[in-house]
């Protein structure tokens, strides 16, 4: 078994540390030195459920929640047969990783000062690497975080959040976009731009409070793909614009131009 | 590391009308997309050659989502032949794939006779050095019109290929549906028509269901099943074109390894494609030429031909009339 | 646990011609046998009906070995209707049966119209009271005489059934092959002869080969595929039978479990049977049945009938001709 | 999960034991009272290769090796991706296991005063109940027992063995069966009757010299199986007698009338 080979080819990543953060939440960090000295905020991994089975048969498309020396996380929601598996994984076993892949945030860019999180549910795994960012450049930011309730909630690694749930069991009563709406009623506003990962429907909601407030907003998507790689065309969305040659007219591939959009970009 | 073609012990060449490809292992339509992209996880000149995704006159978009449905062992998609159409194909995409040391066969879909043959002449009048031809996708389930209306009609397979025939010198493919009571007919009427090839098969209509919001999971209601839950059909279907014709095969479906692969040759086939397995590992091709070598080397094998055609059925079997 | 049939507010049971069953769950031909062995396992007064092993006239030894091919999520068989024969079947398998509080169809296999007739004949004369109906397989891809012949000429199909038709009150169901171009036209012969329902699918023929003695893996070379692979391919034609004609279906192909029957029931079965999973499990039916119960009142459904031909097609879709 | 339900349906078993006997040999020891308390000797166990996966999807069978309280051992010889999987099962982990199923050894019967067994490969697995029978009972046996060479004898559960190895490693140098040969040329020998279970080509060899000596032999078969219990007809053995009905003329079925047969009843 060989831990690494090439850079860009599947890799058997062994796995050093497996923690439940949250109910059906288990975070998996693996030994993977190319991934970490290279990924950057907004990619994934796209991970094999297990090694030498036909089914489930295709890999399973996870962001790269935290980097650490050679060594990287990623956050595992049960939500069905590949999801359960690989969150039994246990520490010594091996993890069939190909990464890192897909377009970073476009956390560079200079069409804002100060960035706003929108995170919901296991959207919270995109969010990591591009707060280390932040914090490490001080780049003005705050996150705004909605869930359920309270126990739902994986902030090992943000920063300045405000919190929202839907029954009030902690911050704000309500969801983090009515939070986040009520903070941009409140006044100026600097150049801000809104990063946004979450369920379908706080990204529409997302994107309808920056038309409004008429500031910038990326959105990172999840669909379901069979590569990964941009050779399947198994994973588009509805675009807006025309430009996009590779796949026709009508769309984009999530795995390799996403999974980040900028909203102008997409019909969501 | 790279696999030693037609050195050594065993020569992986194989050849098919006047083309020599350097091993039998390429890789499907619509699976490797252009190349370029899988070129960032494998070195695609070591793969026999690289049939690209099906292109037609003008651009298509693809079918609305969801395109991809996991299965037991497969795969459903219902991607609608989205593609850069022809010009694009022949500025852009041939060009980028003449750097590599591999054969390069173009698949085509349309969805008339016409069409078809604009398509291919377009490209022959474009043709690059590594272009060794024409594989004709009659067998699309995933689009409205052409696909398999043309692949189910055993009189409009033949005209189709008799229409092409002359229009190029090099490899005529046609790629064929398993959706057919038999598939010997159609493997006969290649043949008469003069296609140097048939490849077999192309993705077996399935569906699958929501049971929660009760609406088909791919957006065109049916789409088409690949991977290694149809190798068994696949498999069949190459002995029974085998059995009824001596047109060469191309066999396709479910293929992961070189011992699946092995099964393709002998049945019949004399090269294979691999599908669905790129998406699970893009360097799955030059993993499976290294086991084919290997395989061949502890089976005392020399050559490729020396496989393909080779079923050995037991005397009492065949006196039953099996 | 004894499901609780029809009592509660979810009500399991169907109707289908004229006869009652107490829930939608059969065990398909060929995967029980004649239940006895399978009584050791679970409690077969459970299921909504047995569809017994094909009979033919005279007993039949089957296949030499090898009969059985594991493949991915799939098997591959290749029995050749081994059975006792109709006269061992009326004499000792009928009456064994008849003691369980199960619906029970007689599924006829044979190599002429003529044996059909006698078979279900005899049958008829020696019915038992839980004796549904018969089953009438057209579609064995394992036997050199009779099977796939008739299962894919859609005359031959009709000309049997309206044979067989007249002979019975009791249901008469015919089992189709997945084998053909387009399943339609069997499914409209069948209605149009008078069949109370069609049963969808059969096997799809497969094959495997042995790489290092470069045998088929089973005897006869080919054989039929089934299991939770060919699940999508038995969906896809359910719902092209339920599109093109009205004639009640029986679902098959691949289901382990209630949702994959629901997926059935929402393309347009009104029964389903479960084959290969019983293998794996033989109180399998026992399981679908409570975890069928139990999905049912999640979803506020009260009887199958509710769940039957309740496909949503997306607007846009349809729109596009989908 | 039940670790227990219906005595006759299938059952979770939890793994208590692993150990390694040779190499490419696996002991797997699992709580399982219902079969603990009824198995025979010569019985089997069908056992899922891995719970909740589709491939592979059936069954494999496995003789039960040993019974100790309420717990069952089987033998585990790494063969193909099933067998592989299972030799993998770490304690704690559950088998799906269905059985007792097959027909015991006839070996009650009175056709015999003493006992033969001829033992090869991991056919060794139908040997500890038979042999722990004769001992408790007091019937006169002996074990021939045939291997490549020495490391590959799993004998922990013999008694009276008779080694015989083709390279001469361990006891006699040549076939078990040559080494029986030799012994039965000796002599005398008092109504004995092989119970054989190893490789085809040992069963073949251990029919022939039964034939040759005019004794009763009893020989037991693998042969690949869909369900194990008698409802698929996929496990068929060539007789040569004519009374079977069940299964039309020709065949037994090996999972319900077999796995073992006496040597007058098949054509193998
Ligand atoms: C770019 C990207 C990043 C993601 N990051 C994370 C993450 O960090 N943590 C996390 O827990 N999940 C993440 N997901 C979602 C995760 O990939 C799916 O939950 C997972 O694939 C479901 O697999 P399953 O076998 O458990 O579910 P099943 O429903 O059994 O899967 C069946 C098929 O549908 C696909 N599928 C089902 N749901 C989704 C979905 N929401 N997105 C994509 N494919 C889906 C599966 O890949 C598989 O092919 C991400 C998805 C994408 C596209
Ligand atoms: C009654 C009986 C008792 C057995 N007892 C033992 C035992 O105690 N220990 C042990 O290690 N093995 C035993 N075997 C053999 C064991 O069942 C096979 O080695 C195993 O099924 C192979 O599975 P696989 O997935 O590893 O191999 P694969 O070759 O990948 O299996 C593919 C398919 O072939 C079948 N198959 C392959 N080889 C055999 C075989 N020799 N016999 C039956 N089916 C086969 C498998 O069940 C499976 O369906 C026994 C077999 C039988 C019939
Ligand atoms: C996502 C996807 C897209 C495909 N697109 C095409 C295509 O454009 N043209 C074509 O001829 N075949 C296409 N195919 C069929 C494959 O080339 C191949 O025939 C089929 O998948 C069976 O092989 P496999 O089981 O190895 O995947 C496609 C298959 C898949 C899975
Ligand atoms: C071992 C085996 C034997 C079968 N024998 C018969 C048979 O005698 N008659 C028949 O109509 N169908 C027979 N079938 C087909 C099944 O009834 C069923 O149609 C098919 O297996 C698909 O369902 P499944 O995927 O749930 O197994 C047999 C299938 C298997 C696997
Ligand atoms: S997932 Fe294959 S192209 Fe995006
Ligand atoms: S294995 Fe199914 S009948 Fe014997």
């Amino acid at each position: 078994m060989t831990t690494h080979r090439l850079a860009s080819r599947s890799t058997l990543a062994p796995v050093t540390e497996r923690r439940q953060i949250a109910p059906g939440l288990v975070v998996l960090r693996f030994l993977h030195p190319h991934i970490a000295s290279t990924v950057e905020p907004g990619q994934f991994v796209n991970v094999l459920p297990k090694v030498g089975f036909t089914a489930p048969l295709l890999r399973r498309p996870f962001s790269v929640y935290w980097i650490e020396g050679e060594e990287c996380e990623i956050i595992i929601q049960d939500h069905g047969l590949g999801t359960s598996i690989l969150a039994n994984t246990q520490v010594g076993e091996h993890l069939d990783v190909l990464g890192p892949l897909g377009s970073p945030w476009r956390y560079k860019s200079d069409d804002f000062d100060t960035a706003v999180l929108v995170v919901g549910g296991v959207g919270v795994a995109a969010m990591p690497l591009l707060t280390k960012h932040f914090l490490k450049n001080e780049v003005p930011f705050s996150t705004y975080y909605g869930a359920r309730n309270d126990t739902l909630f994986a902030d090992e690694y943000l920063a300045k959040v405000r919190y929202a749930t839907d029954d009030g069991s902690k911050g704000y009563h309500g969801t983090n976009i009515s939070l986040l709406r009520d903070e941009l009623e409140k006044g100026s506003h600097p150049r801000i731009k809104l990063f946004a990962c979450g369920p379908t429907k706080m990204m529409q909601a997302a994107i309808a409070l920056a038309d409004e407030f008429n500031v910038p907003c990326e959105v990172s998507l999840e669909t379901e793909m069979a590569c990964g790689v941009g050779i399947c065309q198994g994973c588009p969305v509805e675009t807006s614009v025309t430009e996009n040659v590779t796949s026709g007219k009508k769309f984009y591939l999530v795995c390799t131009q996403g999974p980040s959009f900028l909203k102008e970009q997409i019909v969501i | 590391m790279q696999p030693s073609n037609g050195t050594g012990e065993v020569n992986l060449k194989v050849n098919l009308g006047n083309v020599e490809f350097k091993n039998p292992i390429l890789v499907a339509s619509g699976t490797f997309g252009y190349g370029s992209e899988a070129a960032k996880f494998t070195d695609i000149s070591n793969l026999g050659g690289i049939v690209t995704k099906s292109v037609s006159w003008k651009p298509r978009p693809g079918n609305y989502p969801r395109r991809i449905v996991e299965t037991p062992s497969g795969m459903l998609n219902s991607i609608g032949l989205a593609n850069v159409g022809v010009h694009v194909f022949v500025d852009e995409k041939l060009p980028y794939l003449a750097e590599f040391d591999t054969k390069i066969i173009a698949n085509i879909a349309a969805s008339s006779q016409e069409e078809y043959c604009n398509v291919l002449e377009h490209i022959e009048s474009h043709a690059t050095p590594n272009l060794a031809g024409y594989e004709i996708n009659v067998s699309c389930p995933n689009v409205k019109d052409g696909g398999l209306s043309f692949g189910t009609n055993v009189d409009m397979v033949h005209e189709l290929t008799s229409a092409l025939r002359p229009l190029t010198k090099r490899l005529l493919i046609v790629k064929l549906t398993p959706n057919v009571t038999s598939v010997a007919p159609f493997a006969q009427a290649c043949e008469a028509a003069g296609a140097d090839a048939i490849s077999l098969i192309n993705t077996v209509v399935g569906m699958s269901v929501d049971v929660f919001t009760h609406k088909p999971r791919l957006a065109t209601v049916t789409g088409g099943l690949s991977g290694p839950a149809i190798r068994p059909i696949a498999v069949a279907q190459c002995y029974n074109a085998r059995k009824n014709s001596k047109i060469p095969i191309i066999g396709i479906g479910g293929i992961t390894s070189a011992m699946d692969a092995m099964e393709f040759f002998i049945v019949g086939a004399s090269l294979v494609q691999l599908g669905t397995i790129n998406f699970v590992d893009p360097d799955a091709g030059t993993k499976v030429i290294n086991d084919l070598q290997e395989l061949m080397k502890q089976k005392g094998v020399h050559s490729v031909d020396q496989l393909t055609n080779t079923l050995v059925i037991e005397e009492r079997m065949k006196a039953l009339g099996w």
